[in-house]
């Protein structure tokens, strides 16, 4: 039996059919969805796509950023507006991935994919969902944190809150390959400063759990502090606490927890 | 400090052809009625450049442009056998049978240019640019073409020839391992320069410097493709590759391109190569086969490398950050070496 | 029967196809168009061999729903010469002998053309990331680095 | 950056050639630029159907039952292959040159001997439905005890891999199971060196990863012949084993290739070609058999893994006196190819050094993983890193520098090496020099003035007395025959020869006797002596 293609023009529609059957999948930049196919898996009967304009839209002219789920990592570069989103969007395949491979995609990439979702959870975004029962607003954490059990929901968007400066919020993604491989590890440091101390501060990792976690013993350590180097230090030795990581074919669970500190020092105090 | 450099050299030798002999290849070389040569092989080029260096051979052997000649391969029913395209024989064996065919080729060519001038075939001579004429008197000449067509039409010649190349099989003494098992060697020797950083083991090239003797450099730029790309491949072996990480435990082999590890094109380095050419006295003009052991001396180059930098061995390949890492650690810290 | 129509431009001419749902680009293309020059390497996006441009930009064939380039134009590796001739790209590969096996070089054409029909000048660093999501087994990449550096008119170093 | 040093050796050159020297561009560039070279899956067929098999999940199983009635029934599938249906579903590579025996099942039939071997060929109009027939075939396996680590596997009580090599390591000269390298004394000479250095090194299996996978288009040709395109890099090598398995002569074969994405040893098996032609044969139809990534990754053979230990002595001034190694191949739940890789690596030993006294054990073992095969090095890449990474270790043990070291106990013309014959046409020492003048190494003066043609030979030259191994010889199997040995192990026999001398380039082409039928490779040159 060929796969059934189902293309809507509104987003409301591809949700309800993805919500009820079970062997359809979201196609978006196809980077998941089609390799799937490619392989043999025939878990997949049924491939839904939205030709809805409102899933490819950017909204960047305020302080809260929004960007649709098709909205490709190649269309971030393109803004001035998200420089701020460039280093993640830039860690992303090569240029032909960065092409196809969107935002909402991002959220759904298991180990070790998904470095843009490292990004957005250390920028405390909010996934905008299309269920059964209607549209709703989710943190990302808990996004991630459920994802096994979003697969029939269509994700619409992705917002958050813009940095309030290019130092507040810094990557970093380790890889074996340059200047592309997959993640050994990826971290991500949101750093709100408020009269010199640091307020707010979320730090995010990639590979250090099944899926995307925070680093909360890390972040403890930042918080209310001035970002010198014994808070680095403080935060380096504390970023461990609390992750789960494996081994896979590109590090051991080992060697993450050792140099995920030194990668966060680094990523902190500026080193390359 | 947390970054160190450091050099490492290791130096090899390969043997050329299948091991033990006994592996013939065979080669058809004919010319069509205006004096262009068909080789025909069921050899494989697979990148390695077996057509091109092939072509060469046939064209220097029969005297004519490489321009006049084309290899055809492979196909089972109008190539003859060949054993096939590994252990490092192409050149060595293939070339040989190709030269055996074009001379036989080269000398129905000579005869049927001998009547046509009314001369004595060895008398001839060809200037590599599609002429044959007599020695010392270069105004007495008839063009392949001509001949070919003469050879055809007026002569009923078929200016082709046969030819096979075999190394006889040896044993081998169960007792003592004698044997004889191979008759010629390609030598190199290899300096890599890495960079480690000793608080994650990730270990950067700098640079290599190297020096191959492949017998004869049959065609420097092809040369030049086996030893570039050889080199990435003995690199990647060094520090990236294998379809089992945590071997001999099976488990989370990789299953793509992003997992499978090998450099990218960002992982590069300088590649200074020097090539020496030692005729091999049974290889075709010499040559012995540059293609599987450029990659063998990069890998023990860079654990010595490594070893240098800061003072661990790593004896498991591939070495990867973590086993440098591990090792560093256990030493209690990089210990660099004295510098080289 | 559930194929579906699907009509798009083929390196300028316009192709229509009938194909099963499901089906990928670079299968329409080898398979219902027979246009060989894309190659299957991975299907898994990891290879880059089946490159080929979307409406100017670079996409992975392989990872591409076909029916998603209705009424758009695809280019291939088979539409880059210019004519008879030979797009400086390729004599540039040619020059640097930047091709052995060959498998790859379709793809990491189609790479280099998407980078500098953007920009013309690329510095090393830029070619290195252009041509990142493709895989060479034979070369180790300097020659085809080399070879982009030489035809938008850098010096290659070999 | 490639430099000629057309000064070194140039009295043993003519360098006034014509095309030979010439960096004259690749006959296949334009077709490589264009994307008009020919691989073997650029050919388009009329009604090519897709074949996909099912693999095993677990790595050591029984088989008690395969259940394909659903798969049967499933849309698009028009053949069912199973092991029944291959006419000779067992092989061993190298019986085409006669050495060892029939292992391997093109299709698994009572078990399973790694993860991801073949079990049931699927035929079906489309991939999408060979994947469906996959996934509705009942494979009732009954696991049993896995073995990864070469050393585990040849201990007493081990998991048997392989029925057909019960110890689970190759048998050679029927008689050991390892091949032996002996000259002279390595033990008395480790005993009166001034250092010894004992080390253990390990190579995990490496994938060729050609950007090209493995695979095969079989279709019906006229009159009854089978043309086949195909990815192999032994295009005689894939006639003769399709021939065999599939128990028709070889001409009933037109295999077309020669032009392959890359291979480096990963295209010798033939896996894909016999299950190609054998569903066209079944089907009338073409059939292609390509491997997905995954496939080539995980369960196309790779470069097997080595575990190599190496016991040198050395002397105070640098001089190697003795060098012992044991040296075990991973060849995976099959033969294939490491047996032979295992004969050259003993002739590598002890790398291109002259060392008195060589002592060498090399096993070719079984485990519960994919089977390896060549890749670029085969036999010696590890053997390579282990031997030079020792090498800088023992220049460390004695002080010296590592370059130095390398040419003091470089071999040289004339001097006799360890497999028993006279070493010719070195070049080691100037290959060190050359490195280390480019990589601006300095290194003294008597180092530099050393010649590959100068110092070998004389007392080099000589065979030093080897003692008999005082360890009592395993029993053999009785059914073992390798070409090697012919002769009942009892028999004295005499010792090796040097070969006639190769056919000079020179000589007129021998009449080749035709191909034709099941003639295999072993007919013709099998015999010994």
């Amino acid at each position: 039996m060929p796969v059934t293609v189902k293309t809507f023009a509104s987003s409301n529609e591809a949700a309800a059919a993805l919500s009820s059957d079970r062997t359809a999948r979201y196609l978006g930049g196809g980077t998941l969805v089609m390799r799937a196919l490619n392989e043999g898996d025939v878990s997949i009967s049924t491939v839904v796509r939205a030709s809805d304009q409102a899933l490819a839209r950017i909204d960047a002219s305020g302080p809260r950023v929004t960007l649709g789920a098709g909205v490709t990592f190649a269309r971030i570069l393109s803004e001035r507006e998200l420089a701020f989103l460039h280093a993640p969007a830039r860690s992303i395949g090569g240029p032909a991935v960065r092409n196809m491979g969107t935002v909402g995609g991002n959220l759904f990439a298991p180990n070790p994919y998904g470095d843009f979702a490292v990004a957005l959870l250390a920028l405390d975004a909010t996934v905008a969902v299309q269920g059964g029962f209607g549209s709703r607003d989710i943190a990302i954490e808990e996004f991630l944190q459920s994802r096994e059990r979003q697969s029939g929901t269509l994700v619409l968007s992705v917002s958050c809150t813009r940095p309030a400066s290019a130092d507040a919020f810094r990557y970093r993604k380790v890889a074996r390959i340059k200047p592309k491989g997959g993640s050994v590890i990826t971290l991500a440091a949101h750093l709100p400063i408020s009269g010199g101390r640091i307020a707010g501060a979320r730090i995010a990792l990639g590979s250090m759990a099944p899926t995307q976690i925070r680093a909360k013993a890390a972040e403890r350590a930042l918080e209310g502090r001035a970002l010198d180097a014994a808070t680095i230090a403080a935060a380096a030795s504390a970023v461990t606490e609390g992750t789960s990581p494996s081994d896979n074919a590109l590090g051991s669970a080992w060697y993450r927890r050792e140099i995920v500190g030194v990668h966060l020092r680094r990523l902190l105090s500026g080193q390359e | 400090m947390t970054r160190h450099r450091g050099r490492g050299m290791a130096s090899i030798n390969y043997p050329i052809g299948m091991n033990l002999g006994g592996d013939p290849s065979q080669a058809l070389v004919h010319s069509n009625p205006s004096g262009k040569f068909t080789v025909a092989l069921s050899s494989i080029d697979l990148g390695q450049g077996m057509k091109s260096v092939t072509r060469q051979i046939c064209a220097e052997t029969l005297g004519v442009p490489v321009e006049d000649v084309y290899v055809d391969t492979a196909d089972s029913d109008t190539g003859p056998h060949c054993m096939g395209s590994f252990a490092s024989r192409g050149t060595h064996r293939v070339g040989n049978a190709v030269m055996a065919a074009a001379r036989e080729a080269r000398g129905v060519m000579m005869e049927a240019a001998a009547e046509e001038l009314e001369v004595n075939a060895a008398d001839l001579d060809t200037d590599g640019r599609g002429n044959i004429h007599v020695k010392g008197a270069p105004h007495r000449s008839i063009s392949t073409k001509d001949v070919a067509i003469a050879a055809q039409f007026k002569q009923g010649k078929t200016i082709s020839g046969r030819g096979i190349f075999l190394v006889p099989l040896s044993n081998v003494d169960p007792e003592t391992g004698e044997m004889s098992p191979a008759t010629c060697y390609a030598h190199a020797c290899l300096v890599a320069e890495v960079e480690v950083d000793d608080e994650t083991g990730e270990v950067d090239m700098v640079r290599m410097d190297s020096a191959y003797e492949l017998g004869r450099a049959l065609n420097p730029r092809l040369v030049e493709q086996q030893l570039v790309g050889g080199a990435w491949m003995g690199i990647s072996h060094a520090l990236y590759e294998t379809p089992e990480p945590y071997y001999p435990d099976p488990s989370h082999g990789p299953r793509d391109f992003v997992e499978y590890l090998m450099p990218g094109p960002g992982d590069i380095c300088p590649h200074d190569i020097a090539v020496l050419e030692r005729p091999a006295p049974d290889g075709p003009f010499g040559a012995k086969g540059p293609g599987e052991m450029c990659a063998n001396p990069v890998l023990p180059a860079v654990a010595n490398a490594i070893f240098n930098a800061v003072g661990v061995r790593i004896d498991d390949l591939p070495i990867t950050p973590e086993k440098v890492l591990r090792a560093i650690k256990a030493q209690g810290g990089a210990r660099p070496q004295a510098r080289r | 029967m559930s194929k579906t129509p699907l009509q798009f431009r083929h390196n300028g001419r316009d192709v229509a196809i009938f194909v099963d749902g499901g089906t990928n680009l670079l299968v329409a293309l080898r398979e219902l168009i027979g246009d060989m020059t894309p190659k299957f390497g991975c299907g898994q996006g990891g290879c880059g061999t089946c490159s080929v441009m979307i409406d100017g930009e670079i996409h992975l064939s392989c990872l591409t729903l076909a029916e998603t380039v209705a009424g758009r134009s695809v280019e291939t590796l088979d539409g880059m010469k210019q004519g008879p001739n030979l797009h400086p790209l390729q004599r540039a590969f040619a020059d640097n002998f930047a091709a052995q096996c060959g498998y790859c070089t379709p793809g990491m054409l189609m790479a280099a053309k998407a980078l500098l029909d953007r920009n013309p000048s690329p510095s090393r660093a830029d070619i290195v990331e252009a041509i990142s999501g493709n895989i060479c087994r034979c070369t180790g990449y300097e020659s085809i680095i080399n070879a982009i550096l030489a035809a938008s008119g850098g010096r290659a170093s070999a | 950056m490639l430099e000629l040093r057309k000064d070194i050796f140039a009295d043993e050159r003519d360098d006034n050639l014509k095309e030979i020297g010439k960096g004259t561009q690749r006959q296949d560039m334009l077709g490589h630029i264009t994307g008009t070279s020919s691989y073997f899956n650029d050919h388009k067929l009329q009604g090519m159907l897709h074949l996909k098999v099912v693999r095993s999940t677990h790595a050591h199983a029984r088989l008690r039952r395969i259940d394909t009635s659903e798969a049967e029934r499933s849309a698009g599938v028009r053949r069912i292959i199973r092991g029944a249906d291959v006419p000779v579903n067992l092989n061993t590579l190298l019986s085409l040159i006669n050495f060892g025996k029939d292992d391997e099942p093109s299709l698994a039939v009572d078990k399973v001997r790694y993860k991801g071997e073949p079990i049931v060929a699927i035929v079906a109009d489309s991939e999408r439905e060979a994947f469906e027939a996959i996934a509705k075939v009942k494979i009732d396996y009954e696991p049993l005890p896995t073995v990864f680590d070469v050393e585990d596997a040849l201990k007493p009580g081990a998991p048997v891999v392989n029925e057909t090599y019960p110890k689970n390591a190759f048998i050679y000269h029927e008689a050991y199971d390892h091949q032996r390298l002996r000259f002279g004394d390595a033990d008395a000479a480790l005993a009166t060196a001034d250092h010894v250095l004992e080390q253990r090194y390990q190579m995990s299996p490496i994938e060729h990863a050609p950007t090209e996978t493995n695979g095969a288009i079989a279709a019906p040709d006229t009159n009854g012949r089978y043309v086949v395109y195909t990815s192999t890099q032994a295009l005689f090598f894939s006639v003769d084993t399709c021939a065999k398995i599939l128990d028709v002569p070889s001409n009933t074969f037109h295999f077309i290739g020669g032009t392959v994405g890359g291979g480096f040893g990963g295209k010798v098996d033939t896996l894909t070609e016999p299950l190609a032609i054998l569903g066209a044969m079944l089907t009338g139809r073409p059939v292609r058999y390509v491997f997905g990534r995954e496939e080539e990754m995980q369960y196309g053979p790779p470069r097997g893994a080595e575990r190599i230990y190496i016991k040198d002595g050395v002397m105070r001034d640098g001089r190697i006196v003795a060098r012992k190694i044991r040296a075990y191949f991973d060849s995976g739940a099959y033969t294939r190819l490491s047996s032979y890789a295992a004969v050259k690596c003993a002739a590598h030993l002890p790398g291109p050094y002259t060392i008195p006294n060589v002592y060498g054990d090399v096993y070719c073992v079984f485990t519960n993983r994919t089977p390896a095969t060549a890749m670029r090095g085969f036999g010696v890449t590890a053997m390579d890193f282990a031997i030079e990474c020792q090498m800088d270790k023992l220049a460390n043990l004695v002080g010296m520098d590592p370059m130095e070291f390398r040419i003091l106990n470089a071999y040289r013309d004339g001097d006799m090496k360890a497999h028993r014959r006279e070493a010719k046409n070195t070049a080691l020492i100037e290959c060190v020099q050359v490195a280390a003048e480019k990589a601006k190494w300095p290194i003294r003066d008597e180092f530099r003035r050393a010649s590959s043609r100068k110092d070998g030979g004389g007392s080099r030259a000589a065979i030093p007395p080897t003692p008999a191994d005082s360890r009592a010889r395993p029993a053999a199997p009785a059914q073992q025959r390798t070409t090697y040995d012919r002769l009942p192990a009892s028999v004295t026999r005499e010792p090796p020869r040097e070969p006639p001398p190769p056919t000079p380039p020179a000589a007129p082409p021998r009449p080749s006797a035709p191909s034709h039928g099941a003639t295999r490779f072993s007919s013709v040159f099998g015999r010994r002596r």
